[in-house]
């Protein structure tokens, strides 16, 4: 059925691959376990997705502009020590501009050498994951820091607080999404993103200035990690030096699973949201039912493989590569 | 050629659609043994998609394939090499950093015990084709390293390692040089002579009626007519593919010459291009002439400020004017319309409309949003002026035909109104009425006050559109004709670097 | 980290390698680490290079080699998996180095090739903290359980010696279920939150560490069923010491890493002395509950 | 500055900073470690750069295809659980030393059979390689839990953890088998028919099946390769180990993409070699045995690792000039 009008060139909603899978997928464990779709539930999956989904923004940013960025999980980490460490030290209204300053400057060592001295982004990214889990290592002499008073602090709000009964994390999130789908849809430097991921030679001959963009792709994604290190921050209460470890693949798989091309040039901010989501619930999802962590991991494999696959299909409009 | 024979190739019904577009509609094809069956379209069209569901490479949703009376199904190109169906792609499809002879041989390189690979056969192969094809470059050398023409001769190459029973060349001669030309010419008579059916696209209308024994002509998908060359006239063609007749005269109004708008002064980048000095006035059109690898592309590159020259002066409407980067050229006024659509020219997976307003995107705004509806009023504006074949401004760049795509980047840089409009081979891969309409196009140009500068390989076009017409040879400015004093015979000197010593 | 104390290095100053798990994944690690330098910079005698595997076993192995390859006197390991430092352990064995392995022990098969062993007893910490958790719950409730990495020794331990000791002293507590907090509070907290979605009636939680068990503490403090829920850890942190003040967490096994630092180079240093060192030296890692924790100081990390 | 040029030796550095780095790198730790130069040391140091070595092979490849793999550490980890378990099954049980045999057979079999399964998959449902391979390194990973369920498994017969310790005059056994997987794969690569068609898929995809080469089974022979390797590998370090642990060669994926990049390999495929990627494995494995030597502290290994990491990729990009032919883009 569906391979037909997949065939038939298919109505709009089933070149949405990715938002098919989804729903299919959120039926489906629906049915498993009865807890799945509870408002609670939702809600508290929406809350723990807002950290991944937050740096996913921005990496999305940087992959439409045709370049990856793993080091977002050690900067996590950086960010996080910074600011719960600076917040007993300088009070929160200091140590928030303060790590959001000193994130952005890693961001634009990234944004230098990946869009000014046209380094590759992997290796770039990669090399300052390992600096800058160095960084933080040297910064906290390797201890844990934590916020001693932890109910006597406005830091709380961020990760802990509710405006209207909607955990504030998912505020965050949801706009930071809104803004950045506007600037990548409406806005004049969201085309130039599109245009020099997609072709950074056409893009100089269009006058783009290709380095600046790629530049701003990197602050912004490091905005994104000191927004969602805040979030953790006060979520938390504390960090440990290594509290991002990892986090650099799930975002990447986030991003992915929402449609962006890792060639550059086309994605989605608010696939990439469901990409995030979907992410979460699965591992939420086989939690509920009881299911240990590898199995996730097996689930996780299949979704990834499936829902993409749906989403390359669609576009192409036959289930099969035509490759021989 | 007999009739009672039957034909090497025959196409029936073939029907292919493309989301959003009938690409062919039931089209009717056939190619004997030993005949040149030239196939003409506008942009568009659907030649290439033919060729391609031929080639294996697109699968039809209707229709036959016959290959020498029997029915075959052409799911794979390696079923179509099989079946001694050949295609030299419109567009170059070589791997840039593997030699010569590999790409000649790709996908069938001869092999020793263990799967090596016999590079001593296979150079020697190699060579050999090269030879026959008069090619000055040995096999050996990397193709990324070979001018396009070269790398079209490669492409070309290919047709002639194989027992072909039909081979395909799908506008082969659109970066050729005249030299060049004469020798694929002769491949393709010795082809015919062996037998080999031969399928020709081409825009140029002088080849199809220097080489094809019968024309075929598409219009929108579909299938219009078939002609016998001998019998038939380019009107009478023309008519057929675009449902009218073509003016080809040149419009002789009194040119008007205003103020001196670019002056370049002794402009030198060593080893691309030295001592060039010459003026654009507004309303002129100077066309650059030249062999490919004179040097054109390279001083339209630092014009619009991607090249750093060494020394030498550019002056803008009278100023001194450093331009250090294509930001700064549209700054000044100067656009660029670039030899290379795919790599220079487009973002191919972005949309027609995102495509041609790309250069003044941070313009067009309505606060901080981009302004879409003056956008769309762009588009709107050049898909009609150009008349761009596209179901859609929604369309990616990328499944546009060839000439369309072109179009899109001559419409991107026209919509920013210019002082100084460069255009590098405008129409490489243009159908005949569009070609027209773009020569009619940089006139009118002229007129309403740009500066323009064209730059081609193509004689008829030269002398067409250009008021002053610059002779290069490795890039060296040989010499400059007045469009009324030109002949085509001190040109090919000039441009031959014959009347080199006569100057020095 | 590093200290080369001889610079002129004389005959009788002895050279200890050690080569850690992985300093700076937590506070543990690093105050092990920083406690060991210091311990070894009080004696004038001592050179020591101090190496740290990152957390993995290929790596680990390579600086047992480039330890043997320097000759130092002894070679001091925190394994980063006790079975697949065997082989590593043998050849410094064969190459006539002693080998002290603290922290956490290898495995049976490589026991006869160290000259001994330093370190806690996680097998025993989480018999401890069953027992505490039996206590607490007076033996009868539903209990989840927050474990470290997975695949990881002590995790792997701490688990293993809290189900089988729960299991057998408490038949009435059963556990709900076993989900990974890799050592993470931000994890723990994830892990536990949709614990708390799951089951409508959690009455303990056992974490692998204090850190994740924290972690639980402030999920079940955010939905505010954190009352009467029993929070049992391991590896006193100061967050859970102070959570423990605070009367939210019931308790914990108390470890130090200062003595765990200590009792290693003590251990190497016995054994190079030639002195009779016993195969196995478990340094005590008493229970901590919110009743004697008075008698126990702040954790330093 | 023109005899720099001229001299064949430094024109090649040039072209191969990685090796240019590599010779550096061994300079300055043989002046400033005693224990560097030393041959022991040095069979080390192959016998370390051998576990992620193997898998650069094999990346290598998979690399100038066009593709990636990420999920070689966990096939790594999959390959030295059933190496290690295998043995012990008691349909082995009276094979005495052969036992070994049948297992290390068997995780070689299931390091091609899961690269069989990303090739497979990028074959046909025609997504990305990285995305088929980042769900792998996952699922993977998962499989080896399951099999293991979570513990590490022990070679109870020493004579495989002693065919570690053997050498072939002044190598190592395990040395051995790396350089001898180098030669072949570098014969592979730059002899054969499928070696140039791997450098034509990565070079221009469609060109090569417009040319009639059958990219899918290709690809897929080149994930069954690495997928060979990294099993390969795994058995080796389960060797060392005489154990396999869940956890293992975890990141693994990381260094050896690195490894590989150093060593000049574009991530978009059709260019790179098997010498590039040998100086990029050494480089990476002489700078962790130099700095444990040099005791360079935990902390600063992250920093100065990643450090040299980027000078060594813009040291690459001043002396290798790119393709855009002069223009300021
Ligand atoms: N892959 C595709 N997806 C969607 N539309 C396509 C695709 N390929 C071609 N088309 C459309 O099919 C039509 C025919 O294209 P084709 O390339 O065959 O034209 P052509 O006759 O070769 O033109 P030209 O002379 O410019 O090369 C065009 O409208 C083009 O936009
Ligand atoms: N046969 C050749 N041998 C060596 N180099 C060549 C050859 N032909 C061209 N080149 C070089 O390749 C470069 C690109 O040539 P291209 O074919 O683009 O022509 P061009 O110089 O851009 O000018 P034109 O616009 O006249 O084609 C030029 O810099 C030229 O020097
Ligand atoms: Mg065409
Ligand atoms: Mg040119």
């Amino acid at each position: 059925m569906l391979l037909t009008r997949l065939k038939a060139g298919g109505p709009a909603i089933a070149k949405q691959g990715i938002l098919v899978a989804f729903v299919v997928f959120m039926i489906a464990f629906s049915l498993m376990s009865d807890r799945f779709l509870s408002a609670d539930n939702i809600m508290s999956v929406f809350r723990q997705s807002a950290i991944i989904g937050v740096m996913a923004l921005g990496v999305t940013i940087v992959v439409i502009g045709g370049n990856l960025d793993l080091s977002v999980g050690s900067m996590l980490s950086f960010a996080t020590v910074l600011v719960v460490d600076l917040h007993d030290k300088i009070g929160p209204e200091l140590a928030i501009p303060v790590m959001v300053l000193a994130t952005l400057c890693l961001g634009a060592i990234n944004g230098f050498l990946i869009g000014i001295l046209r380094l590759n982004s992997l290796i770039v990214t990669l090399g300052m994951l390992s600096v800058i889990q160095g960084l933080v290592l040297i910064y906290s002499g390797g201890q844990n820091v934590d916020i001693a008073d932890q109910r006597g602090t406005w830091f709380a709000m961020f990760g802990r607080g509710a405006v209207f009964g909607i955990a504030t994390p998912i505020i965050i999130f949801g706009t930071l999404a809104v803004v950045f789908h506007v600037i990548m849809t409406t806005m004049p430097f969201g085309r130039h993103v599109h245009a020099v991921g997609g072709n950074p030679t056409a893009s100089v001959f269009s006058g783009i200035p290709r380095s600046r963009v790629v530049f701003m792709t990197y602050l912004i994604s490091a905005l994104c990690v000191a927004v969602a290190a805040i979030i953790l921050g006060s979520r938390v209460m504390g960090s440990q030096n290594n509290v991002g470890q990892g986090y650099e693949l799930q975002v990447l798989a986030a991003v992915i699973l929402g449609g962006t091309s890792l060639l550059g040039g086309s994605g989605s901010i608010l696939r990439t949201v469901l990409g995030v989501l979907m992410l979460a619930f699965i591992q939420n999802g086989l939690i509920l039912m009881g299911q240990p962590y590898y199995t996730q991991w097996l689930v996780t494999w299949a979704v990834i493989i499936i829902a993409v696959w749906l989403d390359v299909a669609a576009k192409r409009g036959r289930l099969f590569s035509p490759i021989a | 050629m007999t009739a009672s024979r039957e034909p090497a190739l025959r196409l029936q019904g073939i029907v292919k659609t493309f989301p959003g577009v009938r690409a062919l509609d039931g089209v009717d094809f056939e190619v004997m043994p030993g005949e040149v069956h030239a196939l003409l379209g506008e942009n568009g069209a659907g030649k290439s998609t033919l060729m391609k569901v031929l080639a294996g490479m697109y699968q039809p949703d209707e229709g036959q394939i016959m290959i020498a009376g029997h029915p075959v199904q052409m799911t794979t190109p390696i079923e179509a090499k099989a079946q001694g169906v050949v295609l030299i792609h419109q567009e170059l499809s070589l791997v840039p950093e593997m030699s010569a002879a590999e790409n000649i041989y790709l996908g069938e390189l001869p092999r020793k015990s263990f799967g090596r690979v016999d590079w001593a056969t296979l150079e020697e192969r190699a060579n050999a084709i090269l030879k026959r094809l008069k090619c000055s470059f040995r096999a050996e050398v990397t193709v990324a390293n070979l001018s396009i023409a070269n790398q079209q001769m490669v492409e070309i190459a290919r047709a002639l390692t194989v027992d072909a029973r039909v081979v395909v060349f799908d506008e082969p001669t659109a970066s050729l040089t005249d030299a060049e030309k004469v020798v694929l010419f002769d491949i393709i008579n010795d082809l015919k002579a062996r037998g080999v059916g031969i399928v020709y696209i081409s825009h140029r209308m002088d080849e199809i009626f220097t080489l094809s024994d019968r024309i075929t002509v598409l219009r929108d998908g579909a299938y219009r007519g078939t002609l016998t060359t001998a019998v038939t006239n380019e009107d009478e063609v023309t008519r057929l593919m675009i449902g009218r007749s073509l003016d080809l005269s040149r419009d002789e109004a009194a040119p008007n010459f205003g103020k001196t708008m670019l002056e370049v002064r002794n402009l030198t980048c060593p080893g691309l291009f030295e001592n060039v000095s010459f003026t654009v006035r507004v309303g002129e059109v100077v066309g650059f002439y030249g062999l490919v690898g004179a040097g054109r592309t390279e001083i339209a590159e630092a014009l619009f400020g991607l090249r750093k020259p060494d020394s030498g002066e550019i002056r803008v409407d009278g100023e001194a004017a450093e331009i250090t980067s294509p930001r700064a050229a549209i700054a000044l006024g100067i656009s660029l319309v670039p030899e290379n659509r795919k790599e220079q020219g487009l973002v191919l997976q972005m949309n027609c409309r995102d495509n041609m307003t790309l250069p003044q995107v941070q313009a067009l705004t309505t606060g901080p949003f981009v302004a879409q509806g003056a956008e769309l009023a762009i588009f709107d504006k050049y898909r009609d002026r150009l008349a761009i074949k596209t179901p859609s401004w929604k369309q990616s760049a990328a499944v546009l035909s060839g000439g369309n795509q072109q179009k899109i980047v001559i419409g991107k840089w026209l919509s920013m109104t210019p002082r100084v409009l460069i255009v590098d081979e405008p129409t490489r891969g243009i159908d005949v009425g569009s070609k027209s309409e773009i020569h009619q196009l940089l006139r009118e140009l002229a007129a309403q006050g740009y500066a323009v500068i064209v730059i081609s390989s193509e004689m008829p076009e030269v002398l067409r559109v250009s008021d002053r017409i610059i002779a290069m040879y490795h890039g060296r400015i040989m010499r400059e004709f007045d469009i009324k004093d030109v002949t085509e015979d001190s040109l090919v000197q000039a441009i031959s670097g014959i009347s080199a010593e006569a100057v020095a | 980290s590093t200290v080369a104390l001889a610079a002129a290095a004389s005959a009788d100053t002895v050279r200890i390698g050690i080569t850690q798990n992985n300093v700076g994944i937590d506070s543990y690690q690093t105050t092990y680490e920083q406690a060991f330098i210091a311990a070894a910079e009080a004696n004038p005698d001592v050179e020591v290079i101090v190496l740290d595997a990152g957390g993995d076993v290929a790596r680990q192995i390579s600086q047992v080699q480039d330890l043997i390859q320097q000759n130092v006197d002894a070679i001091i390991i925190w394994p980063t998996d006790g079975q697949a430092l065997v082989p590593a352990v043998r050849n410094a064995h064969r190459e006539g180095i002693p080998v002290v392995v603290t922290n956490s022990n290898i495995a049976e098969a490589g026991m006869e090739f160290i000259a001994a062993f330093s370190g806690p007893n996680n097998i025993q910490q989480g018999i401890y903290s069953a027992e505490m958790m039996c206590e607490a719950l007076g033996g009868e409730g539903q209990i989840v359980q927050v474990t470290g990495m997975p695949g990881y020794t002590t995790a792997i331990e701490r688990q293993k010696g809290f189900d089988d000791r729960l299991a057998e002293m408490c038949p009435g507590v059963t556990q709900l279920d076993i989900q990974p907090g890799d050592w993470n509070r931000e994890r723990a907290q994830r892990t536990m939150e949709t614990f708390l979605t799951r089951f409508d009636r959690i009455d303990g939680v056992y974490s692998g560490d204090d850190n994740m068990g924290v972690g639980a503490l402030n999920a079940a403090l955010a939905a505010g069923r954190a009352e009467g829920m029993v929070f049992i850890g391991a590896t006193n942190f100061a967050v859970g010491y102070d959570a423990m003040a605070r009367g939210e967490y019931w308790g914990s096994v108390y470890q130090s890493p200062v003595d765990d630092a200590r009792a290693a180079l003590q251990t190497a240093l016995d054994v190079l002395a030639g002195e009779d060192v016993p195969k196995l030296n478990y340094f005590d890692t008493p229970k901590i509950t919110q009743e004697n924790m008075d008698q126990f100081d702040r954790p330093v990390f | 500055m023109a005899y720099f040029y001229q001299n064949p030796v430094l024109r090649w550095l040039l072209r191969n900073p990685i090796w240019g780095f590599v010779l550096i790198v061994f300079i300055f730790f043989s002046l400033s470690s005693e224990h560097f130069f030393a041959a022991r040391n040095l069979q080390n140091i192959l016998v370390q750069t051998s576990t992620i070595g193997l898998i650069a092979l094999g990346m290598t490849l998979v690399m100038i295809n066009g593709n990636i793999d990420l999920s070689v550490g966990a096939t790594l980890a999959l390959a030295a659980a059933f190496a290690v378990d295998v043995q012990s099954w008691a349909m082995f049980a009276t094979w005495g030393n052969w036992q070994i045999l049948p297992a290390v057979c068997l995780a070689l079999l299931v390091g091609i059979f899961m690269g069989a399964i990303n090739g497979f998959i990028v074959w046909k449902t025609g997504v990305d390689a990285f995305i088929v391979t980042l769900g792998a390194m996952l699922g993977i990973r998962g499989l080896v839990f399951v099999y293991t369920g979570e513990q590490s498994f022990y070679a109870m017969n020493f004579a495989y953890s002693d065919f570690s310790a053997l050498s072939f005059g002044p190598l190592p056994v395990l040395a051995v088998i790396f350089l001898l997987c180098v030669l072949i794969v570098h014969w592979l690569l730059s002899r054969t028919v499928h070696g140039r068609n791997t450098y034509a898929v990565g070079g221009n995809r469609e060109a090569a099946v417009n040319a009639g080469i059958r990219v899918g089974p290709h690809m897929m022979i080149n994930f069954m390769i690495i997928g060979f390797l990294a099993a390969l590998s795994g058995v080796l370090l389960s060797t060392q180990m005489g154990a396999a642990t869940p956890n293992l060669g975890r990141d693994y994926e990381l260094w050896v993409i690195t490894a590989v990049v150093l060593g000049g390999t574009k991530l978009t495929g059709g260019k790179g070699d098997i010498i590039g990627t040998l100086g990029g494995v050494l480089a990476i494995g002489i700078l962790r045995n130099g700095m444990n030597l040099m005791q360079v502290p935990a902390f600063y290994v992250y920093v100065i690792l990643g450090s040299i990491l980027i000078a060594v990729l813009f040291l690459d990009k001043r002396f290798n000039t790119s393709t855009d032919g002069g223009l300021r883009l």
